[in-house]
């Protein structure tokens, strides 16, 4: 059993973990607001827009939208049953679950990033290959702009996720963990949740818009 | 200059002459042992000296504007340079000395002081906020070297995205990184109040002071994360000439204004509730009564932090804005109002029965309380709308606004120096210095800000480097004003300085003050108590003891 | 108490409202200094002034101190709101004057097609009715003698009114930041008696603005498609002004000058029902003038009902 | 290897309504895809950002485990959005009620 010694400012492991959490919980409301603010541009600019908004969420790859929702589904759950077993004890189930959803973050990016090279094919991608022409490609290429800045920010904490992941499920291989402190861990987890929760809304209003007019 | 210890009206408990051995200063003297420490108490002395080199920074831009306002015709400067300067002036002052003015230095060090902690929850983290600043601050002094930025410190759009051809892309990143600081303590804070108080420090004995930081933890962090990405944004426009915010690219440069002023009007809380946190412990040691209504007082902060969220648009009631959103944010405006006016009451309120003692730290105490109610006063007058529409982006705006930041957050940051600095320092500072500074400073002040009411009254528009010679006599005036403060804010470098070295050791509570972080010696041991303290009575409880 | 004139007639409202706050805050202010001062003079350290402590009931005084400003300032808050709603809405049955912004100067186009820049002539009595764009940035016009301020922004119109009620020329400033020269954006507004204002008009009448953009529209070929003649499937623009037209996503939209710039400036933005997206944009082909000249024609034609 | 027990950290809930709350998101899934191609008018949006609510609740309740862990965690995971609804509420009230 590891003896992860309590840091000196605390009085015990307990008190440890309640600051880790709130922290962790704080910094989640903190990320909310950081993607907050491109969903309230996006609200404001498809209200002014809801036509050219429409039509740029068409130009959209459904199917593999679905899947990367899928995928994080997935892979947050896999995440919360690591977390489980290292509570009840079971490290090494832990270790291939976390590596697990490390390899759907992966396969998400992979996802996405095919998505950014049709879009780029087709010219939909603004200020560096954007060749719409009609009515609506002005104001559809706000839409892209805020696509790409969601998208683009959200993969970046996916990025992230899957770094901090990996070296997760090192440390659990190694038995850092244990029934009585798998602190960094939970935070790890919290934090990939967070990043499903926000692409749970980046769904729906990026590639489900205008599907059925 | 000297210190005569029986003049001084505190019946001032004098220290031996022997250095605390266990004390934090003396934990190491090396530079590497500063730019590496965890301790908070040090990490406190790092944003100081940081945020005074910016105060003065931003402070000699300020000099530099009032002698180029002397004159009417703009003689000294050009009205680029002119720009520059009162951006560098705004975008400093606003993000890199008011804003982690109080928090970042005294409450770092007091924070944990207070609720009895060894440290704040997270120590390293605390000191990646510092670094985060500097990299920030070191941003925008490159820019400055580059040629400056001439877009005001609210970079409105579309001039700071598509108009600007100064180095609006550096400033911008400086003040993200430093938004990022500004977070990181938010969240430090939050977590070091709720986990990390001493056992019996319940919520409702937690010092002003200590819900003041609370609050405005609050603020910095749900609003800085807007901040944060609207500047991000803009870089993006900028960039790439795609976006949101251009008219020509079908964008709205009202969207950019309303994500601006989400940010930035809480962030005017940032400034000021501090320090009502600062105001209510100098006055309680000064008068030694307890506070008057201490509930109302945790209220309002927690009030002012949440309603303050709601008012921005009264930022934007002549900018195109609706007419019914404007009647909103007015009406929530007056309503953010009626917190302040509990304080200001409740403050005066102490006064009475009590046993009145001037020193320096009460007498800022005072001048803050006087010119926080005169500049919230006409924060009403701003508020109005039919007002607003004659007196926005005037002078009259920048009085109220300095009243708020300078007459309130700089007095009571300043009185929270002299307050704490037996305890940060170990030494006793010039009470006769420090009393005169306080003075000079409040009438320098009402002598630089009171003619900007009027010139706004009269009509002057604001980041004007020429203006119509009617307006020279106010504008002297005030640049006369301003002469005096620039002393007055000299004075206290020059005396504090000196205390360091020829002020006379302090003991472990020279006021006789309540509050934990007088429990211990001045200045504290590394991990602050020697025994965690607990608690058995709420704050301020003076005239319960002789 | 200033020595700002007030040369219109939200003027004198603006300041006796402001005179009232002037005065509230007068009474706070020296009451809480006079409460201040008292009690730092009697309860000073070494006083021998009672401080006995008496009972510790602080509610209701906390409660009076809470809601009484909280009334007062309802009480203004209403004041404030029906005056700025009444200056907020322009008479739309006045003609406007048309002015444009740009870094730095004020263009200002008449209905009779005098064209001034940096100045303003108006009458007195007569309510002027400014509808104002930018070129550029964000500007705002600015006369502290009317007591009038209005943000001024690309792409959009913003309107401003007033009645100028004293004759003489007041200063004109723009008061948002918008780059170098922002501090040399000013000019004069000059209210002149109606007599003289009529032989200024007369002095400098220039082509009518209708006529302008009836040239205009010739000339841009406008009249191309939108004439009844033309083989082109396009909205005809015979009393349009002031319609209301149906567009294609089904919503409706009131043809205002907001409107008709839009249609000129973003003609995909919002399509008429029943017609094809198939006009131009005239972004960055026209100045924000011109499109102000054609604007008046298109409403003269409404008004004549007849080019 | 310690016995198969919880000892620290708020309790963890059970394999089962882990699976389940996965078959319910999955399901969620399924159904605003689904929907997305009916037209339903301005009920398209209630549908699409209802469901993605539902799946966001269920998410911070069980995997995030703000139902077992402290009270504290949930007011600070509400605040975040409540302040996001104030910023999207009040900016959206001007721009709806904007002069066109």
């Amino acid at each position: 059993m590891s003896t992860t010694p309590t840091a000196v400012q605390f009085d015990d492991a307990v008190q440890q973990r309640e600051a880790a959490t709130l922290g962790m919980w704080t910094f989640i409301s903190t990320e909310i607001l950081f993607f907050g603010v491109l969903f309230a541009a996006y609200t404001l600019c498809r209200t002014r827009f809801p036509e050219a908004f429409a039509e740029g969420s068409r130009h959209t790859d459904v199917l593999l939208g679905t899947a990367e929702t899928a995928v994080l589904l997935i892979s947050s759950c896999l995440v919360a049953v690591a977390v489980r077993e290292v509570q009840l004890g079971g490290q090494r189930i832990a270790t291939w679950l976390i590596a697990a959803t490390a390899a759907l973050g992966v396969c998400f990016l992979t996802m996405h990033g095919f998505e950014y090279v049709s879009e780029y094919h087709e010219g939909l991608v603004p200020a560096i290959r954007y060749t719409q022409s009609g009515p609506s490609a002005g104001q559809m290429e706000i839409f892209f702009c805020l696509y790409y800045f969601i998208t683009g920010f959200h993969g970046l904490h996916v990025t992230i996720g899957v770094i901090v992941l990996l070296v997760m499920a090192r440390r659990t291989h190694r038995g850092d963990f244990d029934q009585d402190y798998h602190t960094p861990l939970e935070m790890s987890a919290l934090y990939w949740h967070l990043v499903d929760i926000v692409w749970i809304f980046v769904f729906p209003l990026i590639y489900l818009i205008g599907r059925s007019g | 200059m000297s210190v005569n210890v029986a003049d001084s009206p505190f019946p001032t408990e004098q220290g031996t002459d022997e250095p605390n051995p266990e004390s934090y200063l003396d934990a190491g003297y090396g530079l590497r042992s500063w730019l590496t420490t965890h301790d908070h108490k040090r990490i406190a002395i790092l944003y100081a000296l940081a945020i005074t080199f910016f105060f003065f920074a931003g402070g000699l831009a300020a000099a530099l504007m009032r002698l180029e306002l002397i004159s009417p015709n703009g003689s000294l400067m050009s009205a680029e340079a002119y720009n520059k300067t009162f951006t560098f002036h705004g975008v400093v002052m606003v993000w890199f000395f008011l804003i982690p003015s109080i928090p970042a230095t005294l409450g770092n060090f007091l924070l944990p002081l207070m609720i009895g902690a060894r440290d704040v929850a997270f120590p390293r983290l605390n000191l990646f906020s510092w670094y985060l600043y500097i990299t920030g601050g070191l941003f925008t002094i490159a820019c400055l070297l580059f040629g400056g930025v001439d877009t005001g410190w609210t970079f409105y759009t579309p001039f700071s995205t598509m108009f600007s051809n100064s180095n609006v892309m550096l400033t911008v990143v400086g003040v993200f990184i430093v938004g990022f600081s500004s977070i990181l303590t938010g969240l430090n804070f939050i977590v070091t109040i709720h986990a990390m108080r001493a056992h019996g420090m319940t919520w409702f004995r937690l010092p002003l002071f200590v819900w003041s930081m609370y609050g405005v933890s609050l603020v910095m962090v749900l609003a800085t994360p807007v901040l944060a990405m609207t500047l991000a944004l803009i870089g993006l426009e900028r960039l790439l000439g795609v976006g949101i915010f251009d008219p020509a690219l079908g964008g709205d440069p009202l969207l950019f204004q309303h994500f601006f002023w989400f940010y930035s009007h809480p962030a005017v809380y940032i400034m000021i509730l501090p320090a009502m946190g600062v105001a209510s412990e100098l006055i309680t040691a000064a008068v030694r009564r307890r506070i008057f209504g201490y509930s109302f007082m945790v209220y309002s902060i927690l009030g002012i932090a949440v309603i303050g969220f709601l008012v921005w648009g009264h930022h934007m009631f002549v900018s195109g804005q609706s007419m019914y959103a404007s009647i909103v944010f007015s009406i929530l405006s007056f309503i953010v109002a009626v917190p302040s006016a509990i304080k200001v009451f409740n403050w005066t309120a102490t006064l009475y029965k009590g046993d009145i003692t001037f020193g320096a730290p009460m007498l800022y105490a005072l001048g803050f309380v006087g010119l926080f109610m005169l500049g919230g006063l006409t924060g009403l007058f701003l508020a109005a709308t039919a007002l607003d529409v004659n007196l926005t982006d005037t002078y009259f705006v920048v009085a109220h606004f300095h009243y708020i930041m300078v007459g309130g957050s700089v007095m009571a940051y300043l009185g929270g120096i002299h307050f704490w600095w037996p305890k940060i320092t170990g030494r006793l500072y010039s009470e006769a210095w420090a009393r005169f500074a306080a003075i000079v400073m409040f009438f320098g002040f009402n002598l630089t800000f009171f003619p900007q009411y009027l010139l706004g009254y009269e009509g002057m528009p604001r980041r004007y480097h020429v203006y119509p010679p009617q307006f020279q006599v106010l504008n002297v005036l005030s640049s006369a004003g301003a002469t005096i403060l620039a002393v007055s804010y000299l004075l206290p470098l020059a005396y504090l300085l000196w205390s360091l070295r020829y002020g006379p050791r302090a003991g472990a509570n020279p006021w006789r003050a309540k509050g934990l972080e007088w429990q211990t010696s001045s200045p504290p041991p590394v991990h602050n108590f020697d025994q965690t303290p607990t608690v058995t009575e709420g704050p301020y409880l003076y005239d319960e003891s002789p | 108490m200033s020595s700002l004139p007030q040369a219109s007639s939200f003027a004198g409202q603006v300041d006796y409202l402001f005179d009232a706050m002037l005065a509230l805050s007068a009474v706070v202010v020296i009451g809480v200094f006079a409460a201040i001062l008292w009690f730092a003079v009697k309860y000073r350290h070494g006083s021998r002034a009672d401080r006995s402590r008496s009972s510790r009931r602080t509610l209701g005084i906390e409660l009076a101190w809470t809601l009484i400003p909280l009334f007062l300032f309802v009480g203004i808050f209403a004041w404030s709101i029906s005056l700025f709603a009444y200056m907020s809405r322009p008479p739309i049955e006045t003609v406007p004057v048309y002015v444009v912004a740009k870094q730095w100067m004020w263009k200002v186009q008449h209905p009779g097609g005098q064209r001034e820049i940096n100045t303003l002539h108006l009458a007195l009595g007569q309510p002027t009715r400014l509808v104002m764009t930018s070129q550029d940035v964000i500007h705002s016009f600015y006369v502290p003698a009317f007591r009038v301020k209005q943000d001024v922004l690309p792409g959009r119109y913003t309107q401003l009114w007033f009645n100028a009620t004293r004759a003489g020329t007041y200063n004109l400033f723009c008061a948002e930041f918008c780059g170098t020269d922002h501090a040399r954006m000013g000019g004069l507004v000059i209210v002149m008696q109606p007599k003289d204002y009529a032989n200024w008009l007369e002095a400098h009448a220039g082509t009518d603005l209708a006529a302008q953009g009836a040239a205009l529209f010739r000339r841009l070929g406008c009249s191309g498609c939108h004439d009844p003649q033309s083989g082109v499937h396009a909205p005809d623009l015979y009393d349009l002004y002031g319609s209301t037209v149906p567009l294609s996503d089904g919503t409706q939209v009131r043809a205002d000058e907001r409107y008709l710039h839009d249609s000129i400036m973003l003609p995909n933005k919002e399509i008429a029902a029943g017609y094809a997206p198939v006009m131009p944009s005239y972004q960055g082909r026209i100045g924000e003038d011109d499109v102000l000249a054609l604007i008046a024609y298109l409403k003269s034609r409404h008004a004549a009902g007849s080019p | 290897m310690s016995p198969r027990s919880h000892r620290s950290g708020p309790k963890p809930p059970s394999l089962v309504v882990n699976l389940v709350v996965l078959a319910a998101l999955l399901g969620f899934l399924a159904l605003t895809v689904g929907t997305a191609y009916i037209n339903m008018g301005p009920a398209n949006v209630v549908a699409n950002v209802g469901i993605a609510v539902a799946k966001a609740i269920l998410v911070l309740t069980f995997y995030m485990r703000l139902k077992s862990d402290s009270p504290l965690f949930r007011i600070v995971a509400v605040s975040g959005f409540a302040w996001l609804a104030v910023l999207i509420a009040l900016s959206l009230a001007d721009l709806l009620t904007r002069p066109a």
